[in-house]
């Protein structure tokens, strides 16, 4: 019984997180939010049997996809939104 | 805005005749087959990994040794990928100024805990791949380990630099012994990665031929390689602020 | 791990529900990033969102009823036949790495479009058209 | 080794040669196409007979190259109007740039030609069509390189639409009859009108262009006009001839079985060919420029030939077979008088330049001749083909109205060709063509031979109507009764052309000797400036000769006529064309993710549609 | 060691991994190695040719698994002709770009040549590969390499190109994996002639869903309509011995996976309509966005869509004659696109600027390029005495023999279209006066030779084509023949 609440519970955060990471503006959280999918995901592995798939999606997915991301974000831009005023500026460069 | 609902409808469809394609194929229903004579591939592996390979691991098995091709390609893909990276991102001596990975300094803590950590890691990362015909794990986990162990390094120590010549040696070394590997199987028994020197039984350390050391060059390939990916990226000038 | 296949059999429907769904829902929610944001870190978010998801349907369909993990343990040689397929987690180990490999390669192109064109807009990406 | 094949090599080597050689000395680049050129054609009349054959396979297909009288009589014209051309073109072609260019592409036509007219399965005509067709736009915008976009584009699209629709008439041929072979096809009856219309449609859509029937003669003016007049000679006198050669293939079926669809398809041509022969002159008219003016006049020209063609009668035949002769003749002279005057006097402008008779009066002879022939008067050689044409016309295939039409217009061409003549020979002379000598004697000798041809054919039209008769048996006809002098009508009674011709040439002597022998004392040649009008003597800087506006009144007589301009609706057709694909193509936004959304609405189109797709 | 097809994919990484250490040592190796790799592939071609045609099909086995369990490569006589084609072409191409020093702005050229080489390698994989995910595996190389290629120059778009390119692939790469799991439930195996095998027993829903999967993601890689956005803006960004790759080498494996699969491993109905219709839409949007480009690179890379167009709908025709037809244009392709781009890119680097204006009268400058480029640009359209022709010929008369007018007159019309793009570039090339400044860049001696050997390709075939019919007839039987393939792999 527990054990089907931890499954919902898991599913609700994972899609949740997915979510989240979909419509939050600062890219920051977003990326963070992409590494608890992958927390919950290789519990998933886990749990269907799958412990090799479950070690690499926590070493791979967890940490590098998570780190990379975050060099990318501190590479380009945080803030989802910061086109916006760049455009403004390209605009009032213009004329 | 009508263009998003647009998009809201073709991701339903889509959705739906996913699921409604899925519900066809019943969760957990046990498609094998006779494992004694195998219809499907993976009655097969099952039932030849422990007996002809002495693997434990049929996974394990099947990466190296079955679908072994699958695995070469897949490292050829990460190598090419570095390749790539070290292409796109690749940055011409004149640009080249002084390394700033960070800007703020990471606490002595943080390095003390780092340094102590960093042999742990990898020693975590060899271990699980030299037993990855054994144990769950192997080349690709553990290489992933040892390549979190670096990045441990990189993100903490800003003077911390990989060794790109040695970097390079490892993983061609990694790649040609791989390789040629394969090639010993082509030219002693006439197939490319075949090997029958099938030692020592089950659950030894050393069983299952060539494939624990197949898979050590995996390993190093792959932790190598990750490295290296990390470490290009890390080493990028950021952005002006 | 036992008593999950030991309920499996009272809420086999939604254990099938929740794990087809789940992966099912991220491919969407990772295709709708992919198609309607913007930001080009947002399109690479969704790309390995929707590679989750696929792999976790892989792993899903591999997945039999109360079976173990298809390792061997000591003194058990005989039991592959309480195993689950072994063959959808190797693909799987494949394709987690290769959609690293791309997830790798998008980034460094968003960083090199970034200096280019200081933006991260794909709607401002555009200079090759028609 | 055939002959045939060896013809073909010595040319396309013949070519290759002259290409290369120009590299090293210009003079020799005219001298190897000529010689060239003459080997060709001394080897064919020498060696080449009748039936003769040559059997290949190439792909999947097997090849048949053949010579029936058929051909025989086109080869007549291509081999003989082109060594003229060449001939003309050593001293014409003198001192002007890219001249391997020139040869090479002139050499290629000519081996297009002659495998258009020896192939006899659809395969090698199709290739030998289109190696024609680039090899003679080659030569088209040899003159005018900024000119491309017009007329060299003009030329190579129509051509393709035409070349296009042959292939695909030939590829239905394959799929219903089952053979590439011209011969095999005919006796299968493939181009006979009652079945699988289309092909035969296709066909002479195909033959059509090439022969500048009337919606798709846009390309010619502008062709014939910008090609070295040289080429152009052979371009209207042979090469248009081609379709000519098509269409009398194609309409062969016709000509066995009189069936209905043949009829309505006849019917259809012969007005497109009236039309076309109309308005051909119509434009001529009008034209300033000596070189348009010719080149509208031979569209009208070959209008004259397809009416005679589509009537399908025995008479029709032989009078568009003949006429297609004589206009090789005099057309190729026309052009070449066109050519001497340009390389002469610098312009063909019939309305800056005048009076050049006393300057080049072998041409203006030349000149004379052809415009008598082209306007179809006796003696010479243009009233056979037009008194065939009538009673093709009116006897055989009871086609008054075509008849009026054609008489309309064959007396219009009265009019182009006097402004001709008088635009340029005649009329008052300009100061700065004072200096303007005749044309040298290698440009002489072609047009007076082709101005010869027009002359005997006018008293000897046997000449021409015995290799056209066996043409005709070739192409299936029993009997055709020809004379060598004499014209003759199903009525039976013959018209003897030989007594008008001995008749009138004495007339020419008795009264070129009493001018020249009595009349030396009293008569005394006078200036072109010397002449007075009502009583004003010319004064010097007038200008009395009435260039401008030749055919005002007739101009504005026929002004609801030349509002209907097929050239500008083509034109706009093209434009509007350009502009949809410019708007279509915006389908490639440069957005990526608009792409992604491209794929993914597919991917949902065939999900929902995936049982009617795939079922 | 007697010469096995794996031999196609070992030798090239052998040689990319020991090139980061050879190039140490020695500076020009990246630059040999890759060449003597290709030229091997060419030797395995010609070694293994022969027994294809006589035994009718080769098979061999990885690790030494029967053909059902283990992973194995299949040479039937299609896939040993395209194979012999690429390598040929790929070392050709090697040979042009050998001096291109266009590539030396930058990057290395070690990773240029390593990525070069594993994209035709990759595409070799997918040729030669009798397994499903193994085949996904190649096209992730080819596709990883594809996208660090296209983004190889900084100073251009192809970050740009690329990202497109790599968004559209990862969509390509995640429906074939859906594809591939579907299959995999429902016949528990990845080989395809097993699949092929026990296809009638898949339910239909099944079975149409994982084809349209399919579809879709080999459709992007075979350029297809709505699919192909990506491709001319990878085509004109790439390196320009690149974009002769993308279009010799890649859309061919691209268009290989697509028919193989759609006529091997499936057995549903409908699948050679969609083709033909999807290959005109293809054909049509590609020549029409054509005709109005400046850039000349994209005008190749459209046409070169139009042409996979057409090689889609012969292949959709399904008869003999027709699959003869589509393998042929598809050498044809291989070959004139090749040449198109090699000639085209000494233009634009002739002329400062990759607009079509830079090729004003450049014909002064260039005799030689013009000519093949000219020669080129005839053979794609279709005019006799060029290779381009028949193929063409052959096609129209398998449509002629279905019966389908509209086809052909579709087709041809679309042939006008392009006819009236490529004429125009042929007189700018000739006949216009050149107001561009320019920089003088004379052709190096290799990349003549490699152009005139593939000129001279396409005029003796032309010419004479019986060269090579018997091999097409052949592998256009392999193709058809299903059952044979199935009962030779399985044995």
């Amino acid at each position: 019984m527990a054990m089907i609440l931890f499954l919902v519970v898991m599913v609700i955060i994972i899609l949740a997180a997915a979510i989240y990471a979909i419509l939050q503006k600062d890219l920051l959280y977003a990326v963070l939010a992409t590494g608890v999918i992958s927390v919950i995901l290789s519990i998933f592995f886990y749990l269907l049997q799958a412990p090799d798939v479950a070690i690499t999606e926590a070493a791979i997915g967890i940490a590098l996809t998570t780190i990379i991301f975050i060099i990318t974000i501190r590479n380009t831009t945080r803030d989802e939104d910061e086109y916006k005023e760049n455009h403004v500026e390209k605009f009032n460069k213009k004329n | 805005m009508l263009k998003k609902y647009i998009i809201f409808a073709l991701i339903a469809i889509l959705g739906f005749y996913l699921a409604s394609t899925f519900k066809e194929i019943p969760f957990g229903a046990n498609r094998l087959g006779d494992l004694n004579d195998p219809e499907t591939v993976s009655a097969f592996y099952l039932q030849k990994s422990p007996e002809d390979l002495h693997v434990a691991n049929a996974i394990t098995a099947i990466v190296v040794n079955f679908r072994g091709f699958d695995t070469l390609g897949e490292v050829t893909v990460l190598f090419l990928a570095v390749t790539g990276l070290t292409s796109i991102l690749y940055r011409k001596e004149e640009e080249e100024d002084e390394e700033e990975r960070l800007s703020i300094p990471s606490s002595s803590l943080v390095r003390t805990g780092a340094k102590i950590l960093f042999p742990l890691i990898l020693v975590l990362g060899m271990y699980v791949f030299i037993h990855g015909h054994l144990t769950p794990g192997g080349g690709f986990q553990g290489g992933a380990i040892i390549a979190t162990g670096f990045l441990l390094m990189l993100i903490t120590y800003k003077t911390f630099f990989t060794n790109h010549n040695v970097m390079t040696w490892l993983e061609s070394i990694a790649g040609l012994g791989f390789v040629i590997a394969g090639l010993y199987g082509l030219i002693v028994y006439g197939s490319f990665l075949q090997n029958t020197a099938w030692t020592g039984n089950l659950n030894d350390l050393l069983s299952g031929g060539l494939i624990p050391l197949i898979y050590i060059f995996i390993g190093l390939k792959v932790g190598t390689e990750l490295t290296s990916v990390l470490d290009i990226l890390l080493n990028i000038k950021p952005r002006k602020k | 791990m036992m008593e999950f296949s030991e309920i499996f059999f009272k809420y086999k429907d939604l254990i099938t529900v929740a794990v087809y769904g789940t992966a099912i829902m991220l491919i969407i929610i990772g295709l709708y990033g992919v198609l309607l944001k913007k930001h080009l870190v947002k399109i690479a978010i969704g790309l390995t969102i929707m590679d989750s998801g696929i792999n976790l349907l892989f792993v899903a369909v591999g997945y039999i009823q109360n079976g173990t993990a298809p390792i061997f343990s000591p003194g058990h040689e005989g039991d592959a036949i309480r195993m689950v397929d072994p063959v959808p987690q190797a693909l799987v180990l494949t394709a987690i790495v290769i959609g690293f490999a791309v997830t790798a390669l998008a980034l460094s192109l968003i960083i090199r479009l970034y200096k280019h064109h200081h933006t991260a807009n794909i709607d401002q990406i555009n200079s090759l058209k028609w | 080794m055939n002959t045939l094949t060896i013809i073909l090599l010595i040319l396309t080597i013949g070519a290759a040669f002259t290409y290369f050689i120009n590299a090293v000395n210009h003079k020799l680049t005219a001298i190897s196409a000529f010689v060239t050129i003459t080997i060709a054609t001394g080897y064919f009349f020498g060696l080449a007979e009748l039936g003769d054959q040559f059997k290949f396979a190439l792909g999947d297909f097997s090849m048949q190259w053949g010579l029936n009288a058929f051909s025989y009589y086109f080869i007549y014209i291509v081999l003989g109007l082109s060594w003229l051309a060449l001939l003309y073109s050593i001293a014409y072609m003198e001192g002007k740039a890219r001249l391997g260019y020139y040869y090479g592409a002139f050499l290629l036509t000519i081996a297009g030609m002659f495998g258009v007219v020896i192939s006899q399965d659809f395969i090698s005509l199709f290739i030998f069509w289109e190696i024609m067709t680039w090899a003679s736009f080659l030569l088209v915008i040899y003159n005018y390189y900024y000119n491309i976009k017009t007329e060299g584009m003009k030329y190579m699209i129509f051509s393709a639409i035409g070349a296009y629709a042959m292939l695909t008439a030939i590829v239905f041929i394959h799929h219903y009859y089952g053979t590439f072979l011209i011969g095999e096809a005919l006796s299968k009856g493939a181009f006979s009108f009652n079945q699988h219309i289309f092909i035969p449609i296709f066909l002479l859509l195909g033959f059509g262009i090439k022969a500048a029937v009337m919606p798709f003669h846009v390309w010619a003016p502008g062709a014939y006009a910008k090609t070295p007049m040289s080429f152009t000679a052979v371009f209207s006198g042979a090469l248009s001839k081609m379709g000519i050669f098509g269409i009398a293939l194609v309409f062969s079926t016709y000509y066995i079985t009189h069936n209905a669809g043949g009829f309505i398809a006849s019917q259809i041509l012969a007005w497109m060919g009236g039309i076309t022969a109309v308005m051909g002159t119509i434009y001529a008219l009008i034209q300033t420029d000596a070189k348009r003016l010719l080149a509208y006049s031979s569209v009208a020209q070959l209008g004259y030939i397809v009416v005679g063609l589509s009537t399908g009668t025995k008479l029709g035949i032989m009078a568009a077979l003949y006429l297609a002769v004589l206009h090789a003749a005099f057309k190729g002279a026309l052009f070449m008088v066109a050519g001497a005057v340009e390389k002469q006097a610098g312009t063909t402008d019939m309305t800056k330049i005048s009076g050049l008779i006393k300057r080049m009066p072998w041409t203006f002879l030349v000149a004379l001749i052809s415009i008598i022939t082209l306007a179809g008067v006796p003696p010479l050689g243009g009233f056979v083909g037009k008194w065939l044409i009538y009673e093709a016309l009116i006897t055989e295939s009871n086609n008054y109205f075509l008849a009026i039409v054609i008489f309309f217009s064959s007396t219009a061409a009265f009019l182009y060709s006097y402004r001709f003549l008088f635009g340029l020979f005649l009329g008052q002379e300009e100061e700065d063509t004072k200096d303007v000598k005749e044309a040298p004697v290698t440009m002489l000798i072609p047009m007076l031979m082709l101005s010869f041809v027009s002359i005997i054919t006018g008293v000897m039209p046997g000449l021409v109507f015995n290799p056209a008769a066996k043409a005709m048996n070739a192409l299936g006809f029993a009997d055709t009764n020809w004379d060598m002098t004499s014209l003759s009508n199903i009525w039976g009674n013959t018209t003897d052309l030989s007594l008008i011709g001995i008749f009138i040439i004495i007339v020419f002597i008795l009264g070129f000797a009493v001018l020249t022998l009595k009349g030396r004392k009293k008569t005394k040649s006078v200036g072109t400036k010397d002449i007075s009008s009502s009583g004003e003597l010319w004064k010097e800087g007038e200008n009395w000769t009435f260039q401008q506006d030749f055919f005002k009144p007739f101009q504005r007589a026929a002004a609801p006529l030349y509002k209907f301009d097929m050239d500008k609706i083509w034109s706009d057709m093209g434009n509007a064309l350009e502009a949809f694909f410019g708007f279509f193509r915006k389908v490639y936004t440069g957005n990526g993710q608009t792409y992604a959304i491209y794929v993914i609405a597919f991917l949902a189109i065939l999900l929902i549609f995936k049982d009617y797709i795939f079922n | 060691m007697v010469i096995s097809p794996v031999h196609y994919i070992v030798a090239p990484l052998l040689a990319a991994f020991a090139i980061a250490l050879l190039s140490k040592i020695y500076k020009n190796a990246a630059r040999i190695v890759p060449g003597i790799v290709l030229f091997y592939n060419i030797v395995i071609s010609l070694v293994l040719m022969p027994q294809v045609l006589e035994k009718g099909m080769i098979s061999e086995v990885i690790a030494g698994w029967e053909a059902p369990w283990g992973i194995n490569l299949v040479l039937t006589p299609f896939s040993g002709f395209l194979t012999t084609a690429v390598s040929v072409i790929g070392f050709a191409i090697w040979l042009y770009g050998y001096k291109f020093k266009v590539r030396l702005q930058g990057g290395e050229v070690k990773y240029y040549e390593i990525l070069q080489m594993m994209m035709i390698a990759g595409s070799l994989g997918v040729i030669i590969t009798g397994d499903l995910f193994n085949m996904f595996v190649f096209i992730e190389i080819v596709g990883i390499t594809a996208y660090s290629l296209t983004a190889f120059y900084r100073h251009r778009d192809g970050a740009e190109a690329s990202f497109k390119y790599l968004l559209i692939g990862s969509l390509a790469s995640i429906f074939l994996l859906m594809g591939i799991l579907i299959i995999y439930t429902q016949t528990g195996s990845l080989n395809m002639a097993q699949i092929a095998e026990r296809m009638p027993m898949v339910p239909q829903t099944m079975k149409v869903t994982a084809l349209i999967f399919f579809l879709i993601a080999l459709g992007i890689e075979a350029e297809m309509f709505p699919m192909n956005g990506w491709a001319p803006d990878a085509y004109s960004q790439a390196p320009s011995p690149t974009s002769a790759v993308f279009a010799a080498v890649v859309s061919v494996a691209g268009v290989y996976a697509l028919i193989r699969v759609t006529f091997t491993v499936f057995d549903v109905e409908g699948v050679h309509q969609y083709l033909i219709v999807m290959g005109f839409v293809t054909m049509l949007v590609a020549e029409i966005s054509a005709v109005a480009q400046v850039n000349l690179k994209r005008m190749l890379a459209y046409s070169s869509l139009g042409q996979m167009g057409l090689v889609l709908i012969a292949f959709g025709i399904g008869s003999h004659l027709a699959v003869f037809g589509a393998i042929f244009l598809m050498l044809n392709h291989a070959v004139i696109k090749a040449l198109l781009f090699m000639s085209g890119s000494y233009f634009i680097y002739n002329s400062d600027d990759k607009r079509l204006i830079g090729l004003n009268g450049i014909h002064k400058r260039l005799p030689f390029v013009s000519a093949i480029f000219s020669i080129a640009a005839f053979a794609i359209i279709g005019f006799p005495p060029f290779s381009g022709f028949w193929s063409k010929f052959y096609i129209l008369i398998a449509a002629g023999d279905e019966n389908m007018i509209f086809l052909i007159i579709g087709i041809l019309m679309v042939t006008i279209i392009e006819l009236v793009y490529y004429l125009r570039t042929v007189a700018r090339i000739y006949f216009y006066k050149d107001e561009v400044e320019h920089t003088e860049h004379k052709p190096s001696i290799n990349a003549i030779v490699a152009m005139s050997f593939l000129t001279l390709f396409i005029i003796v075939i032309g010419i004479y084509p019986n060269l090579i019919t018997g091999y097409l007839h052949q592998a256009a039987d392999s193709l058809l023949d299903k059952a044979s393939y199935i009962q030779h792999i399985l044995k």
